[in-house]
C-alpha cells in the first residue's frame, strides 16, 4: 500500500457513503474513519464574504503546536492603530500575553485585540482594512 | 424610488429562507448572519453571502446589536430584514438602524415602541374609537385601583402584563378575593418576564376566537388590509393552527367589519409597512382590538394564498419607499388556506426534540407549500426556537383544503426526531376542527373528551 | 354514481406520487406496483399497499399486463391509473381492464388505438374541417404517391410514422431527389422502432411554436377546454420546458381559437376522459392539428396552475362516470405557470446519470411546486426515465414566473447526479426566451450563438 | 488484496444495504465500514398487501443451507390443484427438482410452480388462497 494508494482510498470515501476502512497487512496497518457526511457546501455558487474556513491552515504536526488568535467580534481588522503608524505586530516579532495585536473596528469603535500567549508571530492571516467574522482566525503564534 | 441591492437578514431558520427567496425574485442580493452552530444551516447556503456573528447563545449573536449592524456594515448591506422574534420587536435596533443609515425593513421605531406597550395600544385605540375589551385605561399602579376596576368591571377579570404579548404573563382572577394575591404575583411575573411590573385589567371573555388583520400602509400613510386569519387553535397561547378567512367569518358583513378595524386601528396609530392587529371575537360575534404585531408574521403564508399576494416583497418594497401597489377594492379573496406549524416537539407533551434529521421527504403537488430550513443530514440545534417548518395549503373551499392538509401531512416523512405531525393530524379528524365550530378552548376540550375516550 | 374504493397505479416516478395525492384528497385508497428495483422508492412508501409485480426490465414488469391486472385483482382494486409512459397508451391493456371488470382511467380503448395511428387521426380531422397541415390523406402506401404527394405540397416535406410520436421516426426532405432514399429508410425506421412501416407525408414548416390544448370530456360526451401550453423548447423533440398561457397567444382572438379547435378535435373522434389535442402554429399564427395524447401528460401542472383545477382529481371523477363539473365559461385562467423538467442527464450533452443522491434540498415558499418521487440517499435506477423532478412555478404574470423559476433553480440542491438545472438556468437568462419570441428551432439557435460566443 | 479488489468491495457495499465488511486472510485484514443509508420502512403507517419481506426468515446459519422457491408471478397461492384435492406439498415431503409444489393462480390461469432441488420441505411461508407477489418466498426446501 503506497502513498499513491491511499490518497485514491481517501478519493473514493470521499466520493461514497463509506465511513470507515481499516487495512492491516505485512505489519501495515491502515484505518481510514471519517465523521458522518454533510453535503459539502458548494462553493463555486456561494461566495462568502468573510468565511471563517478561509483562513483555517490545514492541521499538521507544526501547526498543532500553534496557538491561532480569532476575531471576538465582526469588524473591519486594522494592523495598526492608525494609517500612518507602525503595525502592532509584524511575523517574527515576539510578544507577550496580553499584547495588543491588531484592531478590530465595529460600530466605529476600535476594539484592541490581545494575545492571549507569550510567542512568536508565525502568520498574520488577515490583510490590512479587511473585513472579519466572529471566530475568524486572526494570528498564528507560536508559544515560547 | 429605487429598490436596495443588498439586504442583510438578521435571523435564522425558516423565515430567513422566506425573505432570501423574496430578495431573490427582486434581484437584491442578500447576506446571512449565523451563530456558531447554524454555520451548516440552510440559510447560509442560499444567501449570497454570509457572516458569522457569534457563539450560539442568541444573546451573543441574533440578539447582538453592535454585531449585526457591524456585518451590515462589512458588507454593505443597505437594508436590515428583522424576521420575527429576535430583534424584530426592538424599537432599540430600528433606531440603530436608522441611526447607522441602514434601513430598517418594518414599521418605524415609534410603532414599534407603541406596539410592545399593550396598555398604552389599548388606551389609544379605546379613545380612536377602536373597540377593546372593557377593562383599566392604561396601567393600574396599585391594588385598590384594581380592585376599583375589578368591581366595576365585574369578575372574572383577567391581568395582563402591559410588555408581555403571546399570552405570557396573564392571569385570570376569578373572584374579589383572589385578586390581591393575583395583583402582586402578577406584577412581579410581569418584571420577571419583560422587567417592567406594569400591569392591566380586562374583563375575562371565556369563549373567545383570535382573529387578526393583515395590515400594509405605504410611507404616505395608504393603508389597506388583507383580510383576516384565524389563528384560534393554539396550545397555552402559542398558535398552531391558522387559517384564512376565518370559519368565523361566515358573513361577508362581519369579513368586511373586521378588516376595516383593523385599518382603523393601523391608522389610529399611523402604521407603516405591514403588520398585524390582533382581534378577539366572542361569541355573540364582538370583536375587540387586544394588540399589534409590528413585524412580518410565522402565519403570513395563509393570506399569500387566498390574496396571492407575496406579503414579504411587498413588505420590501413599502420600506423601499415605493407606494402601496394595491387599491383596497382589488384584493380578492380566493379558497381558503390553511397552515400547521410544525415542530421539532413531542407530539403529546410539546417537549422540543432537538437532534439529527435521519430522514426527510417533504410534502408537495397541487396547493401545497412549504416553508423550512431543514434538510436531511441537518441536525436542529436545541438553543433556538423549534418550528422547523411551515406546512400550508390552498383548496378551492375549507373542505378541499382540510382534505389536501390531511393528504400533505401524511406525506410529510421525517425521521430523527419527533414533531408534531401526529397532533396535527388528530385536530385535521376533529369533528369541531372539521365543523370550524371551535374557540381557543378547542384543544383542552379535545384533549379532555380524548381523555374521556380513553377511560 | 359512485367513485372508486383503490385505485392500482401501473407506473412509477413522480406521476405515481402524484396520483396518489390526487387519490388521498379523494379518499380513495392507493395500490402501488413495483420492480425489484423499486423497492426502496417514494411511490411504494407513500401507496396504502404495494405490489412487486416483476424484475427491473420494464417488458417484465410496468409492461407486463398480466402481472398488472393479478396485481389489481389480488388487491381488490375497483379502477387501474396508467399515469403516463408505460401503458398508458397501449389500447389492448385498455381493453385488458375493462374485461377483467376494472376500470381504466384514460379515455376509451378506441380513442387511445386512434391516438396511436398519426395518419388516420390526420385524415379524420381534415375530414371533420380540424386544419391539418397540407399534406397526404392518410398513409402512402408506395414511393410513387409520396413523389406525387410531395410534388403537390412541394418540398421541403416531412415523412412521419404513423405510430410514431414525440417525434421519433421523423425525416425531413427537402428535394425530390433525396425522396426515394429517405421514403425506404423512413419505412424501415418505423417498421424497427413501431412494428409498424406505416409513413404519411405532410408540407415541412420550418419556424413553428408547439402549442398544445388540455381537453376535459365526460362519458355524455360534454367536452371543455383549460386552454393552451406552449411546449415549443424542446431538444430532438423531447419537450424541457413548458407554459400556460402560450406566449404566442398575444390576442384573445388567437387562444380561443386554439382552444375551439381542440375542442373540436375531441369531439371528432368522440374523446372521453382527458387529454391534449397537440398543434403547430405556423410563423404566420396558422393553426394545424398534428396529434391527439390520450393520457394525462407531464406537462399537466402548468395548466392546473393557472385554471386552479386539479386535473388528476378531476380524471379520475370522469372515469368514474361523473358529469363535468365546469362548464366552459367558468374556465378562467390566472396568471402566468411555467415548468422545467429537471432530469438526472448531464446538462450539456444530456446523457443519463443514474446514482445515489447524497444530497437533496427541494425549493419551496409561495408559487414553487415541485413533482418528484426522489428523496436523499435514493438511487436513481438506470432502467427507467431520466425525469427525476417537476420545477413548476406560477406567477403574477410571465415576467413574474420567470424570476421565480430562476430563484427555484437557484435554490434546488442536489449533489451526486447529474441534473438538466444548469441548462434551464441558461435558458432562463436568453433574451428570446425572456421575450417570448421563440419556436421549436429554440435550442439550436441557443447553442449555436454560444458556440459563437466561445471562440 | 489490491486496490482494485477494494475498490469492487467498496461498489458493491453502495449498491446493496450492507454496512460494515471485515475480512482476514493470509495475514491481510480488512474492514470498510459506513453509515446506515436508509431510513427503514415506517411499517405502522404503511400496510403492504403482499410484502415480500414478511415471509423472509431471518438468515441463520440453519437458513443459509436452505433452498427458498419463490413465486415468479404476481397472484394467488393455492396448495391444491382443487379446494378438495390433497396439497400438493406438505412439511416433511420429500421432493425432487421439478416437482410441482404449488399454483399461483394469475389472469384465471393456474400456473404451477416447480422446486427448483432435489430436498426436503421445511417450512410453507404462505397461507393456502393467500395473494403472493413476485419473488415472493414460498417454500424452504432442504437440498440432499
Amino acid at each position: 500500500m503506497e502513498l499513491e494508494d491511499l490518497k485514491e482510498l481517501i478519493e473514493i470515501l470521499r466520493e461514497t457513503d463509506i465511513t470507515e476502512i481499516q487495512v492491516e497487512k505485512d505489519g501495515t496497518k491502515i484505518k481510514i474513519k471519517r465523521e458522518k457526511l454533510l453535503a459539502p457546501f458548494d462553493m463555486t455558487s456561494h461566495k462568502s464574504a468573510t468565511c471563517q474556513d478561509k483562513g483555517v491552515p490545514e492541521p499538521s504536526e507544526e501547526t498543532q503546536r500553534l496557538v491561532t488568535i480569532t476575531s471576538p467580534i465582526v469588524g473591519t481588522f486594522y494592523r495598526a492603530p492608525s494609517p500612518d503608524a507602525n503595525p502592532f505586530a509584524e511575523v517574527g516579532m515576539k510578544v507577550s500575553k496580553g499584547q495588543v495585536l491588531c484592531t478590530v473596528e465595529a460600530m466605529k469603535l476600535m476594539n484592541e485585540i490581545e494575545s492571549d500567549v507569550d510567542g512568536v508571530i508565525v502568520k498574520i492571516l488577515v490583510e490590512n482594512s479587511q473585513p472579519v467574522e466572529y471566530g475568524e482566525p486572526l494570528f498564528l503564534i507560536e508559544p515560547v | 424610488m429605487k429598490l436596495f441591492k443588498k439586504i442583510l437578514i438578521a435571523n435564522r431558520g425558516e423565515i430567513t429562507v422566506r425573505i432570501i427567496r423574496a430578495c431573490r425574485e427582486l434581484g437584491i442580493r442578500t447576506v446571512a448572519v449565523y451563530s456558531d452552530v447554524d454555520r451548516e444551516s440552510l440559510h447560509v447556503r442560499l444567501a449570497d453571502e454570509s457572516v458569522c456573528i457569534g457563539p450560539a447563545n442568541p444573546a451573543q449573536s441574533y440578539l447582538n446589536i453592535p454585531a449585526i449592524l457591524s456585518a451590515a456594515e462589512i458588507t454593505d448591506s443597505d437594508a436590515i430584514h428583522p424576521g420575527y422574534g429576535f430583534l424584530s420587536e426592538n424599537h432599540h435596533f430600528a433606531e440603530a438602524c436608522i441611526t447607522s443609515g441602514i434601513t430598517f425593513i418594518g414599521p418605524t421605531a415609534e410603532n414599534i415602541r407603541l406596539g410592545g406597550d399593550k396598555a398604552k395600544a389599548r388606551q389609544m385605540m379605546r379613545r380612536k374609537g377602536v373597540p377593546v375589551v372593557d377593562g383599566s385605561d392604561g396601567p393600574v399602579q396599585t391594588e385598590e385601583i384594581a380592585t376599583k376596576v375589578a368591581k366595576k368591571i365585574g369578575f372574572p377579570v383577567v391581568l395582563k402584563a402591559s410588555a408581555g404579548g403571546g399570552g405570557h404573563g396573564m392571569k385570570i382572577v376569578k373572584e374579589e378575593k383572589d385578586l390581591e394575591q393575583a395583583f402582586y404575583m402578577a406584577q412581579r411575573e410581569a418584571l420577571t418576564a419583560f422587567g417592567n411590573s406594569e400591569i392591566y385589567i380586562e374583563e375575562y371573555i371565556p369563549e373567545m376566537r383570535h382573529v387578526e388583520v393583515q395590515i400594509m400602509a405605504d410611507n404616505k400613510g395608504n393603508t389597506i388590509h388583507l383580510s383576516e386569519r384565524d389563528c384560534s387553535i393554539q396550545r397555552r397561547h402559542q398558535k398552531l393552527i391558522e387559517e384564512s378567512p376565518s370559519p368565523a367569518s361566515t358573513s361577508e358583513k362581519f369579513r368586511k367589519r373586521i378588516g376595516e378595524l383593523g385599518v382603523k386601528a393601523a391608522r389610529a396609530i399611523k402604521y407603516r409597512n405591514v403588520g398585524t392587529v390582533e382581534f378577539i371575537v366572542d361569541s355573540r360575534g364582538n370583536i375587540y382590538f387586544i394588540e399589534i404585531n409590528t413585524r412580518i408574521q410565522v402565519e403570513h403564508p395563509v393570506t399569500e394564498a387566498v390574496t396571492g399576494i407575496d406579503i414579504v416583497k411587498e413588505q420590501i418594497k413599502l420600506a423601499a419607499g415605493m407606494p402601496l401597489e394595491y387599491k383596497q377594492n382589488q384584493i380578492k379573496l380566493s379558497g381558503h388556506a390553511l397552515e400547521c406549524r410544525i415542530n421539532a416537539e413531542d407530539p403529546e407533551r410539546f417537549i422540543p426534540s432537538p437532534g439529527k434529521i435521519t430522514f426527510l421527504s417533504l410534502p408537495g403537488g397541487p396547493g401545497v407549500r412549504v416553508d423550512t430550513a431543514i434538510y436531511q443530514g441537518y441536525v436542529i440545534p436545541s438553543q433556538y426556537d423549534s418550528l422547523i417548518a411551515k406546512l400550508i395549503v390552498h383548496g378551492k373551499d375549507r373542505a378541499e383544503a382540510i382534505l389536501k392538509m390531511k393528504r400533505a401531512l401524511a406525506e410529510f416523512l421525517i425521521e430523527g426526531v419527533n414533531t408534531t405531525i401526529p397532533f396535527h393530524k388528530k385536530v385535521l379528524n376533529n369533528p369541531d376542527f372539521i365543523s370550524g365550530n371551535f374557540n381557543t378552548q378547542f384543544l383542552e376540550k379535545m384533549n379532555s373528551s380524548n381523555n374521556l375516550e380513553n377511560k
